[in-house]
């Protein structure tokens, strides 16, 4: 159980997270939502300990996560696997290297230094890039991927670790329909297989809804919604994102052009030196 | 279990060759150099029982140093004076060469350059520069200037062009790429390029470089003593020479805080253009 | 004096002596007294090597130097236009000191004779006292060191080349030596570096002039004349001032023109010789 | 198209721009000051380094004087004319080469190995501790600020002559000079890979050795190239213990004014460096371009 | 209008892209779409010549791509601005001058080097930033930007271009609902209003339905799909990206969670050795 006290961030005088609790039973998945730039992403760093908690405590079961140190924080990072918003991947190193990362904390030390992987992790390495169509390339560079095929490496990454706890930062953003699926299943099959808690940031509504069994909203910051999906009205979504009537599920009804018109205009003026092509 | 290892070997047969097997050549190369190692070792004396009954005497020296002391009082102003001498020539010879050298860091980068002619003869040029000993870049601008400071200042400046170049020309090679690709798909030229591109991320490997190279000159110094500019370096090599190790160690002591003065404020400077970002690594 | 239009400043560059320490201070005044001998500003310059003074002077940037033996022969051997014109006397009268062979007291050798195939430990290439006059000296006596020894080696400096004969790692070695109680070994032994009774002289050279003044050749008479009077006169005017240029182990100056110099440069072309059939 | 100057008309866009010339007006100012310190920093050491420009200017004509004298046989033809003449000690100076690489290798192996160790615990930004990190540093100092040269003289006395206190007062010069520069570049890094590899629980060497090597590696093979580069060419230095090499003839031959062997040395020296710059590239470019097995 | 004829990427041995030949009149709104690793974003670098071309020609009106240089190529790419799916953003810079960094063909050199920029041109950074509600970060340094903040100031940068085509990989990867709208309609009135061509990898069929003029689709670098969005079937769509029945809009129907738990297994034996928690 991993349980989120008045949890805040501040960078400077800014608060990117502010004052979250939130009680997270093991084996939920929860999605968490906001705009851009709310504190997703900080959020999750925080409970990985990529960041400090500038106040308020991370608890899993009686541990105070903040305490960690030394083994204890490498121990609790191994339980709580990281995917990354911009990968992370160590681009000058093969994909099967990056994903066999994931194995280091079970790995001697000395054994993972001389990147001397058993068989057997390398084996479940490949499994979980097979799992995603990216088994051939596991001897490619990570840096010569593409986006999504790095997301997907990322994400094999994070599998390969077994651990209590999947925070996954848009884990979706660069895939394909099909790839997000596979992405958003592979997740839910942890999930419920494996009993894997699961905290996932996502920009689409309609994943979170399909996917999660609760969902946290953030606005600057702030924890302001805490609900399964299907108890979550169009109307707080559309408060949430600060939207325009309709335009939270695929029913599009664009801004009036003129709105954008307006700056344009200024852009035009602004650049009179260039000839009009 | 086995099963998994086996048919994941047999799809892809490849990732299961151990690495040492894939690299021959490196792992030839590696082992070529660690033979010379060893062996270089046992050429130089270091596999000889005196490297032993040694040790016991190295203690000796470090007591004749104690305590440190320049002396007399005036003796410990010269010093100071000389110090400062030092760091002024060390400083305007650097900052000069790195000046210097700025511009042909970047046409001596793969990555910067305006043409494969002129980055080999850039980099055959700074090579020729470094090969040439200090002392006759020091004999060179005495026929210039004469004897002082001033030759001491063109000779450090000289003598760093060469490694700067090179220094330069490897950061530039080094940096990323992706923020290269942003300014250029703008339709920016070489100059917004390099400006834009490739400065933010190697100005705070440059200062750092030659802000090592401020305090190495200041320390090391053999050139200026050699130009008749003074500095510290000479009263210590004459201290060396006369085998008064207290006064050695005073000047050590001396050199040791002006380095660390100058490390201090090369950190606070480095970091204030990189920014730091910390990361629990346990 | 129409020079002082010409030369309103003269350079004077010395090289610190090997075996004497704060070359600065030790100068201080006497450059002082110079300047108001000859009514014009005179600047000190250390160089920390001899290249550097006789480049200065080749190039006319240094009016004043002062030299080693073999250094002022080297500078009159590759053409720079320089005059010696004044050397030290020593506190006994002489003008030279002597370079030495040493040997272990405890050791069996008694000459030269006794040590081929042995190994013998030079100061440095450079080194007049340390290489120059026992090559010369070797070559004298018809020995090739390289073939007579089992091993030469340049030990770097004077006292290397005392602690080397301590240490065991050579079985001769050349020094310097003023007079039987002014010498490198008694300057270490002063210093608990070494004891005195450990070693023993089994070869002492010819005399070697102590270091020459010079001067440019192309400086004008008068001036030239200004400065040898001003040395001339030191020790009487000024005698702090030149006690302090060698704690008073220096009685006065002697004037000397090229000719006293000619058996180092002698010496020195000698060295040169050698120095192609060396590898 | 006519071009009426645009002003910041709108009242929103001026609001704007004045929040951002607030924001920027620090950075701004400290920039100004550190542009200001360099300047005074740059007029005091002029005076005090006596620059005279006038001269410079001058008497730059000069330059080109002794270098002239360089390419001159005893004989007073050029070099070239006779290149065996030139070249008469070839056979000498190539062993000497020989054995100064030898030291140069060995000290610089010793010194990066230990550097490159010592630069993770003291870079601000993987360090384990700030206590070792500081801890570190000073050591670090003290490596490279202790002059070569007194190391060198305290091993002699306790090793005895010969290349043996050479090499290791060459190797602990390297140590503290690499270990500086090495935790400089580890400090520029980026920290994506090195936080991607410690969110798996990692323990410290593997974080270091997975996220932040790679990275390095390609700087740390030529700093500490160039460092060999630099310990060839100052193992004269160490001459007076025994351990000069090639440099030591070169001294030799300026002191003593042999100016054709100064050029020709100086031609050996050079194509080795020259050598050495060109594996270095060759070695760096596999690592930043292809190299995966870093 | 932009023609591609036969281009073809080769990076060793494989062809990233694969032939395509396609004309793209003035004015379009192009959707690229295809599975991760298709060669999408390939192809738009290709356009803006940050890749060679291995084979084939790419031309605009008369000129030819591929053959420009110097003053040429710069005056082409300042034409054709690119959004990129990882920002290429130069880190230590600010937001606004990040944003300026489109403006430097425009400006004369020594101005923009020393970063002298006009009052104009801050304005229109500034209008297209505040376009995007990022105004107010104009001054906080782009590495400590969230990631949908950083796609947003390289779509800021990309319209203070003014250029005649948009060329924008993934643009609205990171975005949360309301920044999608925001990007995608941006995009639609620039190019409605101005005319400006625009080629948009997307990964969501539902906005390249929506908003596009015109679909291509690449499998494996080859340009297999050339057709307006309503003439897409699902059925083809469903051949793309190898999906399931049903998976091509929002239709949810997971994968069987047995394919997952399959490979999960291996995974949990491989490391038999970790206490389970
Ligand atoms: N420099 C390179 N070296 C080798 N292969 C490369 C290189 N760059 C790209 N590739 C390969 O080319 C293929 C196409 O890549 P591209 O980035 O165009 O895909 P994409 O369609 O944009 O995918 P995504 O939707 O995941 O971003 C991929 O398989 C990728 O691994
Ligand atoms: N190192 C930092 N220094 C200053 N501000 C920061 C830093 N890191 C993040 N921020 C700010 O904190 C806020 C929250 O950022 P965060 O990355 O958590 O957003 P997010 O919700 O993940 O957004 P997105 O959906 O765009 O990824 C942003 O306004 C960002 O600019
Ligand atoms: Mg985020
Ligand atoms: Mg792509």
């Amino acid at each position: 159980m991993l349980r989120l006290q008045q949890v805040t961030k501040r960078f400077a005088e800014k608060r990117a997270v502010d004052g979250v609790t939130a009680v997270i039973p093991k084996g939920q998945l929860v999605g968490v939502i906001g705009r851009s730039g709310a504190g997703k992403s900080t959020l999750l760093r925080m409970i990985n300990r990529l960041e400090t908690i500038s106040e308020g405590r991370i608890l899993y079961d009686q541990a105070d996560v903040g305490a960690l140190g030394g083994r204890g924080l490498r121990a609790w990072r191994a339980r709580c696997a990281m995917i990354f918003q911009q990968f992370n991947l160590v681009g000058r190193l093969d994909v099967l290297t990056n994903v066999l990362i994931g194995r280091s904390f079970n790995v001697p030390t000395g054994r993972s230094l001389l990147k001397l992987w058993s068989d057997a992790d390398k084996a479940a390495a490949l499994a979980a890039l097979d799992r995603f169509d990216m088994a051939h390339l596991a001897a490619q560079r990570a840096d010569t991927l593409s986006g999504g095929q790095q997301q997907r490496v990322a994400i094999a990454r994070a599998l390969v670790q077994e651990p209590d706890i999947i925070l996954a930062d848009e884990p979706v953003a660069s895939l394909d329909p099909r790839n997000t699926r596979l992405v958003m299943d592979a997740l839910q099959a942890i999930n419920r297989d494996l009993g894997i808690t699961v905290m996932c940031n996502l920009h689409s509504l309609d994943l979170a809804r399909e996917y999660c069994d609760r969902l946290l909203g953030l606005v600057a910051g702030r924890l302001v919604l805490d609900e399964a999906p299907n108890a979550l009205s169009n109307a707080r979504a559309r408060e949430l994102y600060g939207l325009e009537a309709g335009d939270v599920v695929g029913d599009p009804e664009p801004l009036p052009a003129a709105a954008y018109v307006a700056s344009t205009t200024h852009l035009s003026i602004a650049a009179s030196g260039i000839p009009a092509q | 279990m086995s099963t998994t290892v086996e048919a994941m070997r047999r799809r892809y047969p490849d990732v299961f060759v151990p690495a040492w097997r894939r690299n021959r050549a490196m792992l030839a190369v590696l082992a070529g150099l660690v033979a010379l190692f060893i062996y270089g070792l046992a050429a130089l004396g270091f596999l000889h029982p005196r490297m032993i009954d040694g040790l016991g005497k190295l203690a000796s020296v470090f007591v004749m140093m104690l305590p440190p002391d320049p002396g007399s009082v005036d003796r410990a102003i010269i010093y100071l004076k000389a110090l400062g001498e030092t760091l002024a020539i060390a400083f305007l010879g650097t900052l000069l060469g790195a000046a210097l050298a700025f511009p042909l860091g970047f046409l001596a980068a793969r990555n910067a350059t305006i043409g494969r002619v002129v980055r080999f003869l850039t980099r055959r040029s700074l090579d020729t520069l470094r090969g040439v000993d200090v002392l006759v870049w020091a004999l060179i601008w005495i026929n210039v200037v004469g004897l002082g400071p001033f030759a001491g200042v063109l000779a450090v400046m000289t003598s760093d062009i060469g490694s700067f170049g090179k220094l330069f020309s490897e950061a530039i090679e080094a940096a990323d790429k992706r923020p290269v690709e942003g300014v250029l798909s703008t339709g920016g030229g070489g100059p917004h390029r390099v400006r834009f591109g490739i400065l933010p991320e190697v100005l705070p490997v440059m200062a750092s470089q030659v802000l090592y190279f401020i305090e190495s000159n200041t320390r090391s110094a053999s050139i200026i003593g050699i130009v008749g500019a003074g500095g510290i370096g000479l009263h210590l090599a004459e201290q060396i020479r006369v085998l008064e190790f207290q006064h050695v160690a005073f000047i050590i002591i001396l050199v040791l805080i002006a380095v660390a003065a100058i490390d201090w404020l090369s950190t606070r400077l480095r970091l204030g253009l990189i920014g730091t970002r910390r990361v629990a690594t346990a | 004096q129409s020079w002082k239009a010409k030369y309103p400043e003269l350079v004077f560059a010395v090289v610190p002596a090997e075996n004497a320490s704060g070359v600065t201070e030790r100068y201080a005044p006497f450059i002082e007294y110079l300047s108001k001998e000859l009514g014009v500003k005179v600047t000190l310059r250390v160089a920390n090597d001899y290249a550097a003074v006789i480049e200065g002077q080749r190039s006319g940037n240094i009016h004043i130097g002062g030299y080693g033996p073999a250094s002022y022969a080297r500078a009159y051997i590759t053409g720079v236009k320089v005059e010696p014109f004044a050397t030290t006397i020593n506190t006994d009268g002489s003008v030279g000191y002597y370079s030495v062979f040493y040997v272990r007291a405890d050791s069996p050798y008694k000459s030269i004779d006794d040590l081929k195939g042995k190994n013998l430990g030079l100061v440095d290439p450079n080194s007049t006292s340390g290489n120059n006059v026992p090559r010369f000296a070797l070559n004298k006596m018809k020995i090739n060191p390289d073939s007579y020894f089992g091993k030469v080696v340049y030990t770097g400096s004077h006292e290397n080349a005392i602690i080397a004969l301590q240490q065991r790692t050579v079985d001769v070695a050349a020094n310097w030596l003023n007079s039987d109680d002014d010498s490198n070994l008694t300057r270490m032994a002063s210093k608990g570096m070494a004891k005195k009774e450990d070693f023993r002289i089994i070869y002492k050279s010819d005399l070697i002039a102590n270091s020459p003044f010079a001067y440019m050749a192309d400086l004008p008479d008068d001036l030239k004349a200004a400065i040898r009077k001003a040395f001339a006169e030191a020790p009487t005017k000024a005698k702090a001032a030149f006690d302090k240029l060698s704690d008073g182990k220096d009685q006065g100056f002697k004037t000397v023109d090229h000719k006293f110099y000619e058996p180092v440069v002698e010496l020195v072309k000698f060295i040169d010789q050698l120095r192609k059939t060396k590898s | 198209m006519s071009s009426p100057p645009l002003k910041l008309d709108t009242p929103r866009l001026a609001v704007l721009h004045e929040a951002y010339r607030d924001a920027v007006r620090a950075k701004r100012w400290r920039s100004v000051l550190i542009a200001v310190c360099v300047a005074v920093g740059i007029a005091v050491s002029a005076v005090s380094a006596e620059v005279d420009l006038g001269k410079l200017f001058t008497n730059i004509d000069k330059f080109s004087s002794y270098i002239g004298r360089l390419f001159v046989l005893e004989s007073g033809q050029m070099v070239w004319t006779d290149p065996v003449e030139w070249y008469w000690g070839l056979q000498r100076w190539l062993s000497l080469l020989g054995e100064t690489l030898l030291i140069a290798y060995v000290g610089t192996a010793l010194g990066a190995a230990a550097g490159i160790v010592l630069a993770f615990l003291a870079a601000s930004n993987v360090s384990p501790h700030p206590v070792v990190r500081a801890v570190t540093r000073r050591y670090l100092e003290f490596c490279r600020t202790f002059p070569q040269l007194v190391f060198a003289l305290i091993f002699v006395i306790a090793f005895g002559l010969g290349p043996l206190p050479g090499v290791l007062a060459i190797a602990i010069h390297t140590m503290g000079a690499l270990g500086k520069l090495f935790f400089e570049v580890v400090e520029n890094i980026d920290m994506k890979p090195v936080e991607g590899v410690a969110a798996t629980g990692a323990s410290w060497p593997a974080v270091v050795r997975i996220g932040a090597f790679p990275q390095v590696l390609p700087n740390f093979v030529s700093y500490t190239l160039l460092r060999f580069e630099i310990n060839v060419r100052e193992a004269s230095v160490m001459g007076f213990v025994g351990a000069g090499g090639i440099g030591q003839d070169l001294i030799e031959a300026i002191r003593k004014f042999y100016y054709a062997d100064v050029s020709a040395i100086l031609v050996l020296i050079i194509v080795t460096v020259a050598l050495i710059d060109f594996g270095t590239e060759r070695i760096r470019h596999r690592l930043i371009d292809a190299g995966t097995s870093a």
